[in-house]
């Protein structure tokens, strides 16, 4: 019999699923397996260590005098440290340890400590990346909706009892953002630093809160669909991610982000971009304000728009012609079917 | 049909070596120098004899379990043989098959089997490398009684025939299949008539007689040789031994003692030693010469097998694999 | 009432037992009359029931095996002794596609209640076409029970099931332990089948091992626990139904997974106790799972060689100090 | 002769025999092939056969008595021969059995159990541990490894000791040995006629030489006693776990599951002033020199230029430092290096700070520095010999960094606080890692590194290694400095005390330097020290123990000290953090 050629355990499965279920990146644990090998109880241990697990109380541990002294101006009972020292001397590190993980206050309600699910990690790795990694700018408009609304005050019902497809005012922003796009193909694009990849597709992102965190499906090729298509792709994708049901390629696909909080009392907000794209609109409340028009002040209803681009591939006159060649398609969306404003871009 | 004087000499030689070759084994498996299992072919001499005595070294033979005999009229070392009963790095499958799994094919021995009826089919596969490659090479295919009640017996004597293979089915009929006999495993008393049911003839000879068996299988081999297709040779011949050693009292749990002690008197060797006094073609003294020489051969094979060395344990995972 | 008896005498009791109860229980196979089976387990009977009950057959395992199918088919219940598992080969078709299949193929028409004795392991000197252990072929055909208990106690008692058992039966038998020595009572007992049993509790590791396995087991087992390893072996008894969940919970219990059988290392039973444990269990595992097997050769004659392909006590124990690495 | 009659194999599960009957008594006739005894086994009752002719001589088991097969049962022998006396006979009662054959035993052959064996052995490398290096990191190493059960090989390619015992610290300290008394003599009042005593460099390098050469055996032997392989060749990592070893007569490929790599560093060269090796030297070559050299010239002011200083001032070379920090052993608190700097100038060493050494022009009358100082006014210093000592280099090349792809930090390879490379498995302790170029920091990275290979981990906390500096007067210190604890906006109290008012010091006439803790203000913690003055490197080890067991200043003062000895200094250090000092005004 051939001896096996790799004899190497990274980590034996009980380690890793250890490690998933508490929220532990295996890397950072030491192994004490053969070659390394990360064993279940060095997560264990590694999860004490971070203060994970209540620490074991070591009655009369003995303690340096830093320590000592240290605990003693804070108020900190030794007795519920465990002492890393030599033989399990409570040391200065320890009790500042100690002190760190300890609840706010006394007669303050104690914080709890949840650890983070995979998903809110993987949302705070990604927008850390791109806060960090994309300059964002950010453009904002007023934008009237008082057509739109209009709009689709009109064609609702006749599009349920058509199509079956119940839309929304969303559906209207998305064919719009999708249109508008077109135009923009920079806008619709990712930059890895390297190359500039402009999309073939325009893949609308629809931010979606979960009580684990965000997630963004995007419909597909949204410049090409119907509204009623549009619709009924956002039904089943909204559904199917409140369901956790959504496929890879699905939320993978958007070339593009909206988040919407129009149904919060938020008038408007910034919003992070969502890599590899290269820009996201925020959208608030739609909310009666006066306006001046011709010199007459008027209520219309206004929604703030927010635009954030990535500055590297996106150059602000640019951004400012989208967010503008927008407000001209939602405000007047008529337009949106009569084409009549490619000259824009 | 005249046999040559010096065949005779050669055929008495042969069963003596098969004779002290096998008293041995049965003297050195009670003592546990050989492991495992040793079925002796004593009292069955004149069929391994008297039929390989037609063989060219190039001709191909099948064996059984109880094979040590076939083999050495094959023409196989007594060294390398003893040393493989031992279980020895010098034995001829390098200690790895034993007793029942003797093989030389540089010599024409394509293994003993320790599969019934397991020998048949290679035979005929070795009558058609013959046919088809080496025209005038046969194959002889040692079998049991009871292994005619194979499948693979009647399979192959069909497919043999059919193609004409050059291929001569010995059955050594020894009356049992280990502790049935035949009586109870077949209602047939000559197996040779199944050879009509495949349309090849089929012979039955005293197999205690070597010279019969000679003559037999000489005629046989030659027919085979011709493009004659193949035969059925039966012979009729009795094992002394139980059906292994170990077997308790040579069998006596399906035989009688006067059975094994009827057959004793009809021992192969005695009667050619009486035939070879007869015609005066070797005197007691010649005889006793040979007996003398062989038994120095034997002795120097156990010697030899006892002084090599077992297998290195490395041995073990090598050959499974061309 | 107990008594200390072989395990060939155990499993004797048993088809006596059975045929005394019931005459359509009959025996075949080569030797097993007057010479009493190749390894003495059918000594006495011949005389007891007479020669239409216990069948010397002619040297023709397809015949018989199959011929055993047609009986079982048509009232009768065979026990068929196929004096080395090795043979069993010759007889394929009919174990295969005859025996495993006409229940199911004849949509329960049809019932085949027979059992079908082999031997397997090393140990004996007998080679390459005698002393092999392929019973893990027969997990893969779908249609046949397959039993292997390691003691005369469970010995007499599967054989009692497996005789009253409708369905056909593979009762796996080592050749080294037909003269172990165990307790067995004297009246009838049935051992039922699919059902592991805990021959040493331990909380380390488990120790799933078949056979001859379980006595090296077993022995390696308190030996280690001088050491301070508390391992828990399971012997296996029954590879169809297998017990599965007595081996995950004992795998859920330990977290660890060591398997001991004679067969050649590839597709070893091993193989499917590690697949079911990394199937359902795999969070559980705190070690890789080791197997304890034959090496990927044929059985090698010569006495050195032999030994060492036999899994030893010393093999579980290299097996357990690995495992042991990694807890 | 006589034949043995044994309970032969009776079948393949057969392993005991009773015997039943003897048909022959002894004294009878027996044929071969006759019957000879009737034994049972397993319920069978088999006739047994003589094995040969004769008279049965003996009878060793009698009937009714079981026996294991292959039990010789009895003896046949020649007409008139007599049974062999070496035969016991077995009684129902006893069982003096001969023991059956022992089966046979394998062939020994060491490579065949693994491969028969088809379990694959865990381990693969043929070492646990590779070191590349034997100076004071990789051969502590080394050692820590096998005491800790590892299978250790370790290749150096020059001597065991690395820098620090060949070209470092201790020749450095030997020579400084030699000179020392002669400073002592130079500055006390008491004796006459010092002027005339005289120095013999070249004994002096003698003594060096055999104190090298001497606590290098030792090395050999620690390694030695501690099983560990050393190889006298380069090595180079062919891969994580493969190395290459070159020497001068061997070359071989070893795998190991772990690698240290202790390679040291090396004299940093200056563009500027390129060394020769006779002319412009670094401190290799200048410890090696057989005649001091009347101007010399120490480019850098560090640890090794002020010790190098001492030693050739004291033999009489005309010593000039170009430093171009504006003090000398500027890593050191600025009170250090402020006393330092008057001890060197007291001794004759002329110490140029804030200077930049700009070219060598080798003349017909020697050598001449041209220096640029701090407002950038140039001029030329003469010199026999120039010696360059601006630092140290790591060794980061020829051992295949490169192909591994270890990630760099600046000219060191990176670790991390294991000591571990961004390759997993590959270390690296030292020098070559740059964190503090010490030898007792390469020990104790060392150290740690195996202990974190072995499955103890452990960090070290770079704040508790001491640094020490062998002039004259010596210097030490540990932890933060005071302006740097400052720095970090810590509130703390400094508690200071002079060699002149310890009564030990004005006894021995080393009056010059002083004691230094920081320490918190609040909580009393030893954040440093720093002490210059006699026996400064020794003295510091007692606030390194209190720093290492967290105690605090009070602890430290609390302690009672020998009298007169140095050591009291420290305490009153101690306590004057506290404005507890008993004899400071």
């Amino acid at each position: 019999m051939e001896p096996v050629k790799s004899m190497q355990l990274e980590a034996v499965p009980a380690a890793r699923f250890l490690a998933r279920d508490m929220g532990l990146d295996l890397s950072l644990i030491p192994g004490s397996g053969p070659g390394g090998c990360i064993l279940r109880k060095d997560v264990e241990a590694f999860a004490a260590n971070q203060g994970e697990a209540a620490p074991v109380a070591q009655a009369g541990g003995s303690a340096t005098t830093l320590a000592r002294k240290l605990a003693q101006r804070e108020g900190l009972d030794l007795a519920g440290v465990s002492g890393t020292g030599r033989r399990g001397r409570i040391t200065k590190d320890d009790v500042l340890r100690a002190l760190a993980s300890a609840p706010a206050g006394p007669g303050s309600p104690a914080g709890q400590t949840v650890p983070a699910t995979g998903m809110r990690k993987t949302i705070a790795r990604r927008l850390s990346a791109s806060a960090f990694t994309a300059p964002h700018i950010y453009f904002f408009s007023d934008i009237k909706m008082d057509n739109l609304l209009g709009l689709y005050g009109d064609i609702k019902q006749e599009i349920l009892e058509q199509y079956q497809v119940k839309i929304s005012v969303n559906d209207l922003l998305i064919k719009a953002v999708a249109l508008t796009l077109e135009e923009f193909p920079y806008i619709n694009a990712s930059f890895d630093g390297e190359n500039i990849q402009l999309w073939a597709e325009v893949n609308i992102g629809l931010a979606v809160a979960l009580d684990e965190g965000l997630i963004v499906p995007a419909i597909a090729r949204a410049n090409k669909e119907a509204i009623w298509d549009i619709a009924a792709q956002r039904q089943d994708l909204v559904e199917r991610a409140r369901q956790r049901k959504l496929q890879g390629p699905e939320i993978e696909r958007g070339t593009f982000t909206i988040s919407s909080l129009a149904q919060y009392e938020i008038s408007h907000f910034t919003a992070i971009i969502n890599p590899p794209q290269s820009a996201i609109l925020s959208v608030g409340q739609t909310s009666e304000r006066v306006v001046v028009e011709k010199g007459q002040m008027v209520v219309r209803r206004i929604a703030t728009m927010g635009l954030a681009v990535d500055h590297r591939l996106v150059d602000g006159a640019v951004a400012a012609r989208f967010l503008t060649s927008l407000k001209k398609k939602l405000e007047r969306p008529a337009l949106m079917f009569l084409q009549l404003d490619q000259s824009t871009s | 049909m005249e046999i040559p004087t010096e065949s005779v000499r050669e055929l008495y030689r042969t069963m003596v070596v098969i004779r002290a070759f096998e008293e041995k084994v049965q003297d050195l498996y009670a003592r546990g120098h050989i492991p495992g299992l040793a079925h002796l072919y004593i009292g069955e001499e004149a069929v391994a004899a008297g039929v390989c005595a037609s063989l060219e070294p190039k001709d191909y033979i099948t064996s059984t379990h109880r094979g040590h005999g076939h083999v050495i009229a094959k023409g196989a070392d007594l060294n390398p043989m003893m040393a493989e009963l031992y279980g020895k790095a010098t034995g001829y499958c390098k200690g790895k098959g034993g007793s029942m799994h003797i093989a030389d094919v540089d010599l024409g021995i394509l293994g003993a089997n320790g599969i019934a009826g397991g020998g048949l089919p290679i035979a005929v596969g070795a009558g058609l490398s013959c046919k088809l490659k080496h025209p005038g090479q046969v194959a002889v295919c040692f079998f049991g009684d009871a292994s005619s009640n194979n499948g693979t017996f009647h399979e192959s004597m069909n497919f043999a025939a059919v193609h004409r293979l050059p291929v001569i089915f010995v059955c050594e009929n020894n009356g049992y299949g280990i502790s049935v006999s035949q009586a109870q495993h077949q209602v047939i008393q000559d197996i040779a008539i199944r050879a009509a049911a495949y349309g090849m003839p089929g012979v039955t000879v005293d197999g205690n007689d070597v010279l019969a068996v000679y003559e037999a299988a000489a005629q046989a081999i030659e027919q085979a040789r011709d493009g004659g297709g193949p035969t059925l040779l039966e012979c009729k011949t009795y094992r002394w031994r139980g059906h292994h050693e170990g077997d308790p009292n040579q069998g006596a749990r399906y035989r009688t003692k006067e059975e094994i002690e009827q057959w004793q008197k009809k021992c192969p060797i005695s009667r050619l030693e009486k035939h070879l006094t007869k015609t005066k073609t070797m005197s007691k003294k010649q005889m006793q010469g040979i007996w003398d020489d062989v038994e120095k051969e034997v002795d120097d094979s156990i010697a030899f097998a006892e002084e090599s060395p077992f297998p290195p344990l490395s041995e073990i995972q090598q050959d499974v694999f061309a | 009432m107990s008594r200390v008896i072989t395990y060939a005498q155990a499993i004797n009791e048993a088809l006596d037992y059975c045929m005394e109860q019931d005459d359509r229980v009959i025996l075949m196979g080569e030797d097993i009359g007057k010479y009493g089976g190749i390894f003495q387990v059918t000594a006495g009977l011949l005389d007891k029931f007479g020669s239409e009950r216990v069948i010397d057959t002619p040297i023709s395992e397809a015949a018989f095996v199959g011929g055993a199918v047609g009986a079982a088919m048509t009232g009768l219940r065979p026990v068929v002794e196929v004096m080395f598992i090795d043979f069993i080969t010759v007889a394929m078709d009919m174990v295969v596609n005859q025996m495993a299949k006409m229940h199911y193929m004849f949509g329960g028409r049809a019932k085949v209640p027979m059992v079908l004795r082999v031997n397997i392991g090393a140990g004996r000197g007998t080679a390459a076409q005698h002393s092999q252990s392929f019973h893990a072929i027969f997990q893969h055909i779908p249609g046949i029970k397959i039993v292997m208990p390691s003691t005369p106690h469970d010995a007499k008692g599967m054989m009692i099931e497996a005789i009253q058992d409708d369905n056909p039966v593979l009762f796996v038998e080592h050749k080294k332990i037909y003269i172990d020595k165990g307790e067995v009572p004297e009246e009838a007992y049935t051992v039922p089948f699919g059902q592991a049993k805990v021959a040493r509790p331990g909380k380390d590791l488990t120790l799933v091992a078949t056979l001859n396995m379980v006595a090296k087991s077993l022995a390696v087992a308190e030996e280690m626990a001088a050491q301070g390893v508390d391992i828990e072996v399971i012997d296996l008894r029954s590879l169809c139904p297998l017990d599965r969940d007595g081996v995950l919970d004992s795998v859920r219990k330990t977290g660890a997974l060591v398997t001991a059988d004679e067969g050649c290392k590839t597709g070893n039973l091993g193989a499917e106790l590690a697949a079911l444990v990394t199937e359902y269990a795999v969070e559980h595992l705190r070690a890789p799972i080791v197997r304890v097997a034959g090496p990927d050769t044929p059985v090698p004659f010569s006495p050195p060689l032999e030994q060492a392909f036999i899994p030893s006590e010393e093999d579980v124990k290299k097996a357990v100090s690995r495992v042991m690495e990694y807890l | 002769m006589a034949v043995e009659i044994v309970l032969p194999m009776l079948g393949v599960t057969v392993e005991k025999g009773t015997i039943i009957e003897w048909f022959k008594s002894e004294g009878d006739p027996v044929k071969k092939g006759e019957s000879l005894y009737l034994v049972e086994a397993d319920k069978v009752t088999t006739e047994v056969e003589s094995p040969g002719d004769g008279i049965l001589g003996r009878i060793l088991v009698p009937a009714g008595v079981e026996v294991p097969v292959l039990t010789v049962v009895g003896v046949i022998v020649a007409q008139g021969e007599a049974v062999p006396n070496n035969y016991e006979a077995v009684t129902a009662a006893g069982t003096e059995t001969p023991p059956p054959a022992a089966p046979p035993e394998p062939e020994p052959e060491p490579d065949a159990v693994s491969s028969a064996t088809p379990h694959v052995d865990a381990s693969d490398y043929d070492y646990d541990l590779a070191v590349i290096g034997g100076g004071p990191g990789g051969y502590v190493a080394a050692i820590r490894a096998s005491q800790m059960g590892a299978k250790v090989i370790l290749a150096e390619k020059d001597k065991l000791g690395g820098t620090c015992l060949n070209r470092g610290c201790i020749p450095t300290k030997s020579l400084l040995a030699d000179v020392q008394p002669l400073h002592h003599i130079r500055s006390s009042e008491v004796y006459t006629g010092a002027g005339k005593l005289a120095l013999s460099l070249a004994k002096m390098q003698r003594r060096k030489d055999r104190v090298v050469a001497n606590m290098g055996g030792g090395v050999d032997g620690l390694l030695k006693a501690n099983q560990v392989r050393v190889v006298r060749a380069e090595a180079k990592l062919l891969g994580p776990n493969t190395l290459l070893f070159q020497g001068p007569d061997a070359k071989e490929t070893v795998s190991a599951a772990k690698v240290i790599i202790a390679t040291g560093s090396r004299p940093t060269p200056i563009s500027s002033v390129p060394t020769d090796g006779a002319d412009v030297i670094t401190s290799d070559e200048a410890l090696e020199l057989s005649k001091a050299p009347a101007r010399m010239v120490i480019i850098g002011g560090g640890v090794i230029g002020v010790e190098l200083a001492t030693i050739f001032a004291l033999l009489g070379s005309k010593v000039t430092i170009v430093e171009l920090l504006p003090r000398i052993v500027a890593s050191e608190d600025p009170e250090v290096s402020a006393e330092l700097h008057a001890s060197l100038e007291e001794m004759g060493v002329k110490i140029v700070t804030g200077a930049k050494a700009q070219k060598v022009k080798k003349g017909s009358k020697g050598l001449s520095l041209a220096i640029e100082d701090a407002l950038g006014g140039r001029r030329a210093i003469g010199a026999s010999k120039i010696l360059v000592a601006v630092g140290r280099s790591p060794n980061t090349e020829g051992w295949g960094r490169e192909d591994l792809g270890l990630r760099m930090d600046g000219p060191f390879v990176e670790v991390n606080a294991n000591m571990e490379t961004s390759v997993p498995g590959v270390y690296a302790i030292g020098d070559v890692v740059g964190k503090s170029m010490l030898a007792h920091t390469a020990s104790e990275e060392g150290i740690v590194a195996v202990e974190n290979i072995m499955g103890s981990p452990r960090q070290i906390d770079y704040q508790r290694i001491p640094n020490c500096i062998y002039t004259f007067p010596e210097a030490a210190s540990v932890g933060l400095s005071h302006a740097e604890a400052e720095r970090q906006g810590l509130k703390v109290a400094v508690g200071k005390f002079p060699y002149r008012f310890n009564g030990k010091a004005s006894a021995m006439g080393q009056e010059q330097g002083f004691v230094k803790i920081v320490s918190d203000a609040e909580l009393g913690e030893i954040l440093g020290a720093a002490i210059v003055g006699a026996h400064a490197t020794d003295l510091i080890a007692e606030v390194l123990l209190a720093m290492d067991l967290e105690a605090d200043v009070t602890d430290l003062g609390e302690v009672v000290n020998g009298h007169p000895t140095l050591s009291e200094i420290v305490k009153e250090a101690a306590l004057d953090c506290r404005g507890m000092a008993i004899h400071k005004p």
